[in-house]
């Protein structure tokens, strides 16, 4: 059965939709599609003085566990280091990869701990990257605006595609 | 040839796939215009020839290789025959309906340049759509998109308005594999004649739903895949007239299409040879000839006529649902069993993990037809497409799932 | 991987096809450069899928779909790790060597023209002549011939003469349909890096016959058919270096490998799919597979010593015959059991013709290579091609039919 | 077995190869490939006054069967008038596709007798073409004459090509 990755708290991550819609002033934007679904994930991003996250914002076309990833990564990134957001990308691969990791993918990564909901979509190859793929968007967005800093420029960008 | 009264249970007992209920559930395929299911005398056919006959053709001079080719001519004839063409080289096999579409883009393509027009439509699959994009990329050729109705059908009534006198070849569809509509040809033959253009219709989804007379339709080209019509992966035909074939060069080369060199330039043997070079796919033609010949054995009215049923009970199911829009035709004149809608509030894609966990396989997205997605601003659909061997448990399965579905996402 | 002790008698119990005596006869098949037969766990695994597993690829959302993916997927992870490749996505799936070699030819030759030089030979197949004659035509791109020795093999010596500072690709044979001459690949890759040139190798007599180790040779492309290495017709393999594939455009448009749309301009997915445009050939690719690790299972140099002991015993056997002489290398060094030859006074096909009656499988005639048959002013040649199932009762109704045959057509 | 197409008669045929050579002075001349086994056939023919066939020459590059072909068709065609050649090439190709034809295959085309010894060769498909590419020069080669009478040109064609 295929109900078991439809349970309440994907379907509650995917209602509340934490940072949905745009961004004022985002100073890293982008945009990634699927091709293999036609779904699509932009995401901004928004960076403080001392460079961590001070905002992730979202606008998803996709399915339930899209919109569900994308929500959680929204909250699970207020206030990071950039950096975190590969990591913790890298041990949700893990857990969807490989079935036999225990409850604590995430122990290094505690706001992330929402992504434990996602373990069920392990079984379903073909899923795997509608979870990933606000999280491969984030990370192009937050390069982007890494760029940005490094040119010195910490103005916003305005809307500018990928 | 023996005609066989119809009975869908009876001609799911010749495919294993329904017997081995992959996944531990009885299986309700209605992913058909994706890929169909194959009989057993297809394998079966498949199995002798690479068992006891494989062998290259062209001509081999020992008995393995004289049955090889035997075999890949007969298969030739049986194809022409199933399509009512009555000259066998007119068959050029091809390793699928893209190849093919591909094949002829090149070959009729190397003619045409930027005072030339190319009139192809929105609701084409993008195996009908992008080889003509390349080709107006590559040559300058430019392209006229017939339009859509908002139903999903070509819509043909346009067709002298788009088919100019600068217009060389209209390719479209034969049946769109989204909305299911049949396109209404003559109107379209007639425009095109009108300027001297040719016609190539894109057959992939017409073949398994019964009989495709080629000289009644009066077009030129004609493409299809085996994969759809209970045949092998890894093959398909390109069919044309034989006088056309003939003045048309060959994209690709290689053995078995060379009748020798004048210099260093090669001479080209005549259709179906120049246009098929290299090692044909042998087994996979044959296997294409033994699905023709099973599916001849049927009376083409009591497939349309089993379809058509499961279609209305399909569609009026799908109507007493608030959330579910109907992308096609409602009505039930020239359409297949090919029925694809959306769901509001829920995403093609898991309104099918959800069926498929139930074991109601159907596809969702944007089925190669992005184009038409973008126009219709729809991120993807789902769709339920059938065969000759689905019956009512299949419709009652997806209503029921849909129903599932729709409170599990709720 | 289990290594299996090697025993030709033993894995020809595995083809149905020599139980099978075809004719009445036992088969001395021999015509194995042309195709090879199947082992009966290539038929299973076709059998098994088309049964069980048959879906269209491209992320289908059923669990047939999701079994059809897995199964195409791993089939490309298998040949990657049989060529010693590390990364898949350079395995490009095509519907043969000729396929493979045309779409080198349109993907690289787009970015050609009068200015760059492609160098060929006339030892090839014409699968790998035709498609850059074609290129030539089309963009007047220069062809150079490396020259073919006297005894048949290319003569990499002279590579440094002919590939000059305008070559952008050597499109050359790794081991020749008709000599079995097996190229020396590191000097002609020196010349190539010395220029900035790429290589492409058409392995299509090589994979049978042990390990290539794409690495190792050094070289940016290569191809192969599957039915000459115990798989199905209708598959073949395109290699490429990634960087280098990736920055090819496709040829062919179709399903499967666009990427959205910018307007009405298609965005192409990268490798492989960029290249395999349409439905693939996804039962043929897990017969390959199936095929090769059938061939892993066994010790290569075994297979290359069994092969090497009958070639020896047939040229030992085919120098007593006075009229009989060799077309290709008589030592042993870099050689394949592929031998071709000439009867004085008597045509290919009689000879061909007769062994057939007497149950040996040859080929006979100009083996797809008429400009090497142009230069050696031959009509034609016998040849006999050895597989790992052949033994010594083979090689020895091969040497009495042919005592036979003279004697007939004396 | 194959053995029994290379019978006495048919060597014997190729054996002496009548007409085998060029023609001195050819009014009509064509040259037909076999492209799948390489074989080629060179046909030369001379008319007399009353359109009738004074000769017949060829040049063969191919198997037995068809050197055979040429030379009877050589011998058999002397005299004849070049219509009586489609005719007799039509009851080969009944004899190499129906087995059942009884021995009168020729009764009317009596000096074509010879033909009869081509019957074993019904059971190979791949080799009637070496049987008939002959003839296919042949024909060829006569409609060139006769082109070249109705230009009022009786001249010979030095080795054009077809
Ligand atoms: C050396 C060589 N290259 C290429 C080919 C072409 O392979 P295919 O006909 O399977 O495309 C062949 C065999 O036919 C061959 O022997
Ligand atoms: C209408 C239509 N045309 C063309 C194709 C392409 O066929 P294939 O992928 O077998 O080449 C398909 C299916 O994929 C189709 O539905």
């Amino acid at each position: 059965m295929s109900d078991d990755i439809y349970h309440a708290k994907i379907k509650a991550l995917a209602q509340v939709a934490h940072g949905a819609g745009p961004l004022a002033e985002p100073q890293g934007r982008a945009v990634i599609d699927n091709p293999l679904c036609g779904d699509r994930a932009s995401v901004s991003v928004a960076l403080a003085e001392d460079g961590t996250i001070a905002a992730l914002a979202h606008e998803i076309r996709g399915c339930l566990l899209c919109r569900a990833s994308a929500s959680a990564l929204a909250e699970a990134a207020q206030g990071l280091a950039p950096e975190r957001i590969a990591e913790a990308r890298r041990a949700l691969e893990h857990l969807l990869r490989d079935p036999e990791t225990t409850g604590d993918t995430f122990a290094a990564q505690p706001t992330f701990t929402d992504f434990e909901a996602f373990r069920p979509v392990h079984r379903h190859k073909s899923r795997h990257d509608c979870v990933l793929l606000p999280f491969r968007a984030t990370e192009k967005a937050l390069a982007e605006a890494a760029r940005q800093r490094g040119l010195g420029r910490n103005d916003p960008v305005a809307g500018a595609p990928s | 040839m023996t005609v066989m009264t119809f009975d869908a249970r009876t001609i799911r007992r010749q495919f294993p796939v329904f017997a081995g209920r992959p996944g531990g559930l009885p299986l309700h395929y209605l992913d058909n215009a994706a890929m169909a299911q194959m009989p057993r005398p297809v394998i079966e056919a498949l199995v002798a020839h690479d068992s006891l006959s494989r062998a290259n053709v062209h001509r081999g001079l020992h008995p393995l290789a004289e049955r090889a080719d035997r075999a890949y001519d007969a298969a030739r004839t049986t194809i022409a025959r199933h399509l009512h063409v009555a000259d066998p080289t007119e068959i050029v096999f091809t390793s699928g309906a893209t190849a093919s579409v591909n094949l002829l883009a090149q070959a009729f393509g190397a003619g045409l340049g930027p005072d030339d027009e190319i009139v192809v439509s929105r609701l084409d699959h993008h195996s009908n759509l992008v080889p003509w994009l390349l080709l107006a990329k590559n040559r300058g050729v430019r392209l006229r998109f017939l339009p859509v109705t908002a139903d999903g059908r070509l819509d043909v009534g346009k067709a002298p308005d788009i088919i100019g006198p600068r217009c060389r070849l209209v390719a479209v569809t034969h049946a769109s594999n989204v909305t299911g509509a049949v396109t209404a040809v003559a109107p379209l033959v007639a425009a095109a004649r009108a300027v001297g253009a040719k016609v190539l219709l894109d057959g992939a989804q017409m073949l398994p739903h019964g009989s495709v007379d080629l000289p009644k339709l009066g077009v030129d080209f004609y493409c299809f895949s085996g994969h759809k019509v209970f045949a092998p992966t890894g093959i398909g035909v390109l069919w044309g007239r034989r006088e056309l074939l003939s003045a048309l060069p060959p994209p690709m080369g290689g053995g078995g299409m060379i009748a020798g060199f004048d210099g260093d330039e090669p001479v080209f043997l005549d259709t179906p040879q120049r246009f098929e070079a290299g090692t044909p796919p042998v087994t996979q033609a044959i296997g294409l000839a033994a699905a023709l010949t099973w599916l001849d054995e049927f009376d083409h009215h009591d497939i349309a006529a089993h379809e058509r049923r499961l279609t209305e009970d399909l569609l009026d199911g799908l109507a007493s649902f608030p959330g579910v829009t109907i992308v096609g035709p409602r009505d039930m004149e020239r359409r297949l069993p090919v029925v694809s809608f959306t769901v509001a509030g829920a995403h093609p894609h898991d309104i099918c993990q959800i069926l498929g966990g139930r074991g109601v396989a159907l596809r969702g997205g944007a089925l190669c037809a992005q184009p038409l997605m973008n126009d219709l601003d729809l991120p993807g659909v789902v769709r339920a497409s059938l065969a000759l061997y689905n019956d009512e448990a299949d419709v009652a399965a997806l209503l029921s799932g849909l129903t599932h579905a729709i409170k599990v996402l709720a």
